[in-house]
């Protein structure tokens, strides 16, 4: 019969309206202003550089400017320029540091690949989105300090992720630390031989390719 | 000529919500005027690239932008108070986009939403990308990410809202629409040969900030 | 009847007699870009003899955003998030498309579980699409707000399952070459499950809504009719060929991925016309819900990323290679070809909604403008990939 | 479906005019292809599609590709007999030559009947600048029209017997061709906050001049 199907229809949109009182299916409003959306675990927004020490943080930076992320950033939003000299990184060894670390925010996608290719877990992914600004040159120009969250806040933000990096980082660490001493061990009981090879730092990649 | 709004009314802005709380509503005209103004902007029903689809969404059920009485998506230009440039903006299309913010009447507002947007974004290095719409018109809010969440664009419209009221309605610092010589239509650029002409709106696009940075090798 | 004076010889489509005894002039209208019905800045500029259209010419590239001269200039791994804003409903289907033509270029294996992972991904992705094609195209129609609503409703549920398991709504940039990002867990998979659970009863109350409603029928039914050899020669593919009667779904022809190991069904139209259009996809989202009930079945254990893989610092040989996948809005293909250096020498995308747009003047010729609008919501473009 | 090499034997003997090249491609793809030459392209084009064998109803893609002038070193090594009787020696032979510029198109063909494919068709252009004409596959397979208007547009190939040869996503009044190797974009590298690479040489004339002293802020 003519009408059945619109009848049919209206139905449905009467059983969502009153569904919408009672119903948490029908009615999906997020108000968001006062309630803050639950972000998942992998959400990501943009980068940030992670330090170990809240209290120091350009002392303690994982980053050592190797400046792998600059070369694969694709639509190439962060800019690195190495310090001339070496600062003590967290486990005490002279490491280049970045002296400018910038990323631009408002060319930046999104897109991890940062993360992915990062061999030092220095940069991660932040979840902050509320950064609506009114200016575009400041606002949205991270420079390092900026930029710079501890550990213990990418642990709150991807609290798994966070959790292997420490672990990983830490086993790396106590490698290199057995292999310093028995370097030293070796060397103390042949003064001729030749001296420690440098603990490796890099998990992934050792082949790091130097700046242009 | 005495200021016609005065800054402070003897009143603290606690004791003010207070009796807000109590259905007691103190206003000046400044703030009725404004907060007419700030909840019932009417965004042009105009989509650019991903970013509108994350724009759609915020007028859908889950984020609802009815709640800040920016549901109206008005398809004529003539009837909208907000441009939400929701996209990559290309040569191609930015007479276009000029011409429609032309036509919106004052007092009007745009929100660059998503990094093409503010900046051309990945696509920045495109020759077809226009590096940000902010080179030929006024921009007032910028939310950058690729793209911006719903919230984060509900974010940016109650940041507009914030503007929209603490604008002063007389004055040497009242909006466009308000100043006697107030003009803010912008030259409609053109396609040319190579490139669109011209390449940005010279009144306000200025240089930008200079930034010294070390000559890398 | 009368021969029509605006027959157009390379096609035959004509014009329906309009009314002689008004004679008048033909006025051109131009539709959009900024047109509330066109999807996104799409222009067309119409000749009209009174509301009847009696030629239509698109003009494309008010996106244009130079994907491909970008994709030239990046890495092979860089290109990836690009892809994503191609068709920017369908990441997944896209990111799958581009691996898989880079995959064939270098000769990389997949490991099984990344393929079920795919093909789930993919499905979802085509529930993801054809929903909120449905819901715009009944926007296009006129009924605004509630179906559009409903499927952003269902729409949100996808995207939260994209988002917590990749880390963005849209943008998910989740394929590599020879794998996955990251593996799903099992909490994951669970809550695809029961999303798939409840995909089907959602399906019926959008058809109730829908299908059966006479305003709906009347205007899709007979409207914008495709013939299956106009379908074939234009390089149609996708729900918009299906439409006419043709069998081809790539998923089928090719039986890339896992998908031969899958028990489903190609739904066909008869008519090829708006309506059909419409039919197909709501069909298609019923084959995908068990298409993904037997891959949550199938999904083995094991490595979701090919060990051998490389992520940085990867140059396939000199060669190329065509790779194509069936995409929620036909087939998505990537053109590569490679000199032997770290950047695609030619990198082209195979856009299906470019080149479905071929056949749309043939489809509105007689038609009203209201017509033309929900033809070209019928045959579902996204001008991310039209214009790239 | 036949082998190439037997489809271009074929293809031979009907057009024994025609110069038809088998073009291997070495990747693990194996899509190799047929170089066809422009005066018989349209019609070897309408047999592929209309013979019953083949049945290549649908063209599916359709590229360009731009091959600038480029010198090449072709090394060919000769094992030279070592004449006191020791191991042969290998020499290398390095003879440089300049690869003229061209300019391609690429036409990705398969069959909707028969369910196979693909068959990729290669036209090549005698230069980049001047000689750029090739014959249009549209009346062959509508689905080329926009394409070949893309190509147009983005490499400046002009198609001969195309229906409406226009701009299709550059606008008209738009001279270069960008996707050409060699095509500059218009310079708006006023405002680069973070340039490297190719970019940051673009964005240096814009730059300010630095301090000659300025040591990087630490």
């Amino acid at each position: 019969m003519l009408g059945t199907g619109i009848l049919q229809g209206l139905i449905v949109t009467a059983k969502n309206f009153v569904g919408s009182f009672h119903d948490p299916a029908r009615y999906t409003t997020l108000e968001y202003p006062e309630v803050k959306p639950a972000l998942p675990e992998a959400y990501r927004n943009f980068p940030f550089l992670v330090c170990d020490n809240a209290t120091d943080p350009m002392g303690t930076l994982r980053c050592v400017a190797c400046q792998i992320c600059e070369k694969e950033c694709p639509p190439q939003c962060i800019y690195i320029e190495k310090s001339r000299d070496k600062k003590p990184d967290a486990t005490g060894k002279l490491q280049i540091y970045p002296a400018v670390f910038a990323i631009d925010t408002s060319v930046c996608m999104s897109c991890q690949i940062c993360v992915e290719v990062c061999p030092f877990d220095a940069i991660k992914m932040d979840q902050v989105f509320e950064i609506a600004t009114t200016d575009r040159y400041a606002a949205l120009l991270l420079d390092r300090g900026q930029l710079t969250k501890p550990n213990a806040y990418f642990h709150t933000i991807h609290p798994t992720e966070a959790a292997e990096v420490d672990a990983r980082l830490t086993a790396d660490r106590q490698a290199a630390e057995e292999k310093a001493r028995a370097a030293a061990l070796a060397k103390a009981k042949t003064p001729a031989a030749s001296p420690a090879p440098a603990a490796p730092v890099a998990k992934r990649d050792q082949t790091l390719e130097s700046a242009p | 000529m005495s200021d016609p709004t005065p800054t402070n009314p003897g009143i603290t802005e606690t004791e003010r919500d207070e009796l807000r709380r109590h259905g007691i509503l103190l206003t000046g005209l400044e703030e009725l005027y404004n907060w007419g103004r700030s909840h019932s902007v009417w965004p042009l029903n105009f989509g650019l690239a991903c970013c509108a689809i994350e724009m759609i969404a915020a007028s859908m059920a889950k984020f609802d932008i009815a709640r800040f009485g920016s549901e109206v998506f008005r398809p004529s230009p003539r009837q909208a108070d907000l441009l939400i440039v929701s996209g990559t903006v290309t040569k191609k299309m930015a007479p276009q986009v000029v011409r429609l913010w032309n036509q919106m009447p004052e007092p009007k507002y745009c929100i660059a939403m998503g990094a093409c947007a503010i900046s051309g974004g990945p696509f920045k290095q495109g020759y077809n990308v226009l590096k940000g719409i902010d080179r030929f018109i006024p921009v007032d809010i910028y939310i950058p990410g690729c793209p911006p969440r719903p919230e984060a664009l509900l974010h940016g419209l109650v940041q507009l809202q914030e503007k929209i009221r603490n604008q002063a309605i007389a004055g040497p610092d009242a909006p466009r629409h308000l100043q006697a010589e107030g003009d803010c239509n912008c030259p409609i650029p053109e396609c040319g040969a190579h490139d669109i002409e011209p390449a940005q709106n010279g009144a306000l696009w200025p240089k930008p900030p200079e930034l010294v940075r070390p000559t890398k090798s | 009847m009368n021969a029509s004076p605006f027959t157009n010889p390379s096609t035959g489509a004509h014009v329906r007699s309009v009314r002689s005894d008004l004679p008048g002039d033909l006025m051109e209208v131009s539709m959009g870009p900024h047109h509330p019905s066109t999807h996104g800045v799409f222009r067309m500029i119409v000749t009209l003899d009174g509301e009847t259209i009696v030629r239509l010419k698109p003009v494309f590239g008010y996106l244009h955003r130079n994907h491909e001269k970008l994709a030239e200039n990046t890495s092979y791994l860089g290109s990836m998030p690009y892809t994503d804003r191609l068709d920017y409903l369908n990441s997944m289907t896209n990111n799958w498309a581009y691996a898989r033509a880079v995959e064939q270029l270098a000769g990389i294996a997949v490991p099984e579980r990344a393929e079920y992972v795919r093909v789930i991904l993919a499905e979802l992705t085509r529930l993801l699409n054809h929903t909120c094609l449905a819901g715009f195209l009944m926007q296009d129609c006129g009924c605004s707000g509630t179906p559009l609503m409903y499927a952003f409703r269902e729409r949100e549920k996808i995207l939260d399952l994209f988002e917590s398991l990749s880390g963005s709504r849209m943008m998910c940039n989740y394929q590599r070459f020879g794998g996955c990002r990251v593996d799903p867990s099992a909490d994951w998979l669970a809550r695809a499950r029961q999303l798939v659970e409840e995909y089907g009863p959602f399906l019926d109350e959008f058809e109730a809504l829908l299908t059966g409603n006479e305003i709906l029928l009347a205007r899709t039914q007979g409207v914008g009719r495709l013939s299956a050899a106009l379908a074939i020669n234009a390089g149609v593919t996708g729900p918009m060929l299906r439409a006419t009667g043709v069998n081809h779904d790539l998923r089928k022809v090719d039986g890339y991925g896992v998908y031969p190991r899958f028990q489903f069904r190609i739904p066909l139209g008869e008519h090829g016309d708006v309506y059909d259009r419409y039919m197909i996809r709501i069909l298609e989202m019923r084959e995908s819900l068990a298409i993904l009930r037997q891959a949550f079945a199938g999904l083995p254990a094991g490595p979701i990323m090919n060990p051998a893989a490389k992520l940085r610092g990867f140059r396939p040989k000199v060669g190329e290679a065509y790779g194509r996948i069936e995409g929620p809005k036909g087939e998505i293909g990537f053109h590569l070809v490679s000199d032997g250096g770290p950047n695609p020498w030619r990198y082209h995308v195979r856009a299906p909604s470019f080149i479905n747009l071929t056949i749309l003047e043939d489809l509105c010729l007689g038609h009203t403008v209201a017509d033309a609008v929900i033809i070209l919501g019928s045959i579902d473009i996204v001008l991310g990939e039209v214009d790239r | 479906m036949e082998t190439l090499t037997q489809l271009r034997d074929r293809i031979a003997a009907l057009f024994p005019a025609a110069d038809v090249v088998l073009a291997t491609n070495p990747s693990p793809s194996a899509q190799h292809a047929l170089r066809l030459d422009a005066t018989h392209a349209r019609a070897i084009a309408t047999f592929l599609r209309d013979d019953p064998a083949l049945q290549l109803d649908q063209c599916t893609n359709v590229t360009g590709i731009d091959w600038p002038e480029k010198e090449v070193v072709d090394v060919t090594r000769t094992t030279v007999p070592d004449p006191a009787g020791g191991a042969p020696r290998v020499v290398e032979e390095k003879t440089r030559r300049i690869e003229p510029g061209r300019l391609e198109v690429v036409y990705h063909l398969y069959s909707i009947a028969l369910s196979h494919g693909p068959v990729v068709l290669r036209l090549v252009t005698g230069n980049r600048t001047d000689a750029v004409t090739l014959p249009s596959l549209t009346p062959v397979w509508r689905s080329a029209e926009f394409q070949e208007r893309e190509v147009y547009d983005l490499f400046g190939i002009v198609f001969e017997g195309h229906p409406d040869l226009r701009r299709i996503l550059m606008w008209d009044g738009f001279k270069d061709h960008p996707m050409r190797r060699d095509y500059r974009e218009p310079d708006d590298y006023e405002w680069e906050p973070t340039p490297h690479g190719d970019v940051l040489a673009k964005a240096k004339q814009h730059y300010p001049a630095p301090a000659p002293s300025a040591p990087s802020t630490p």
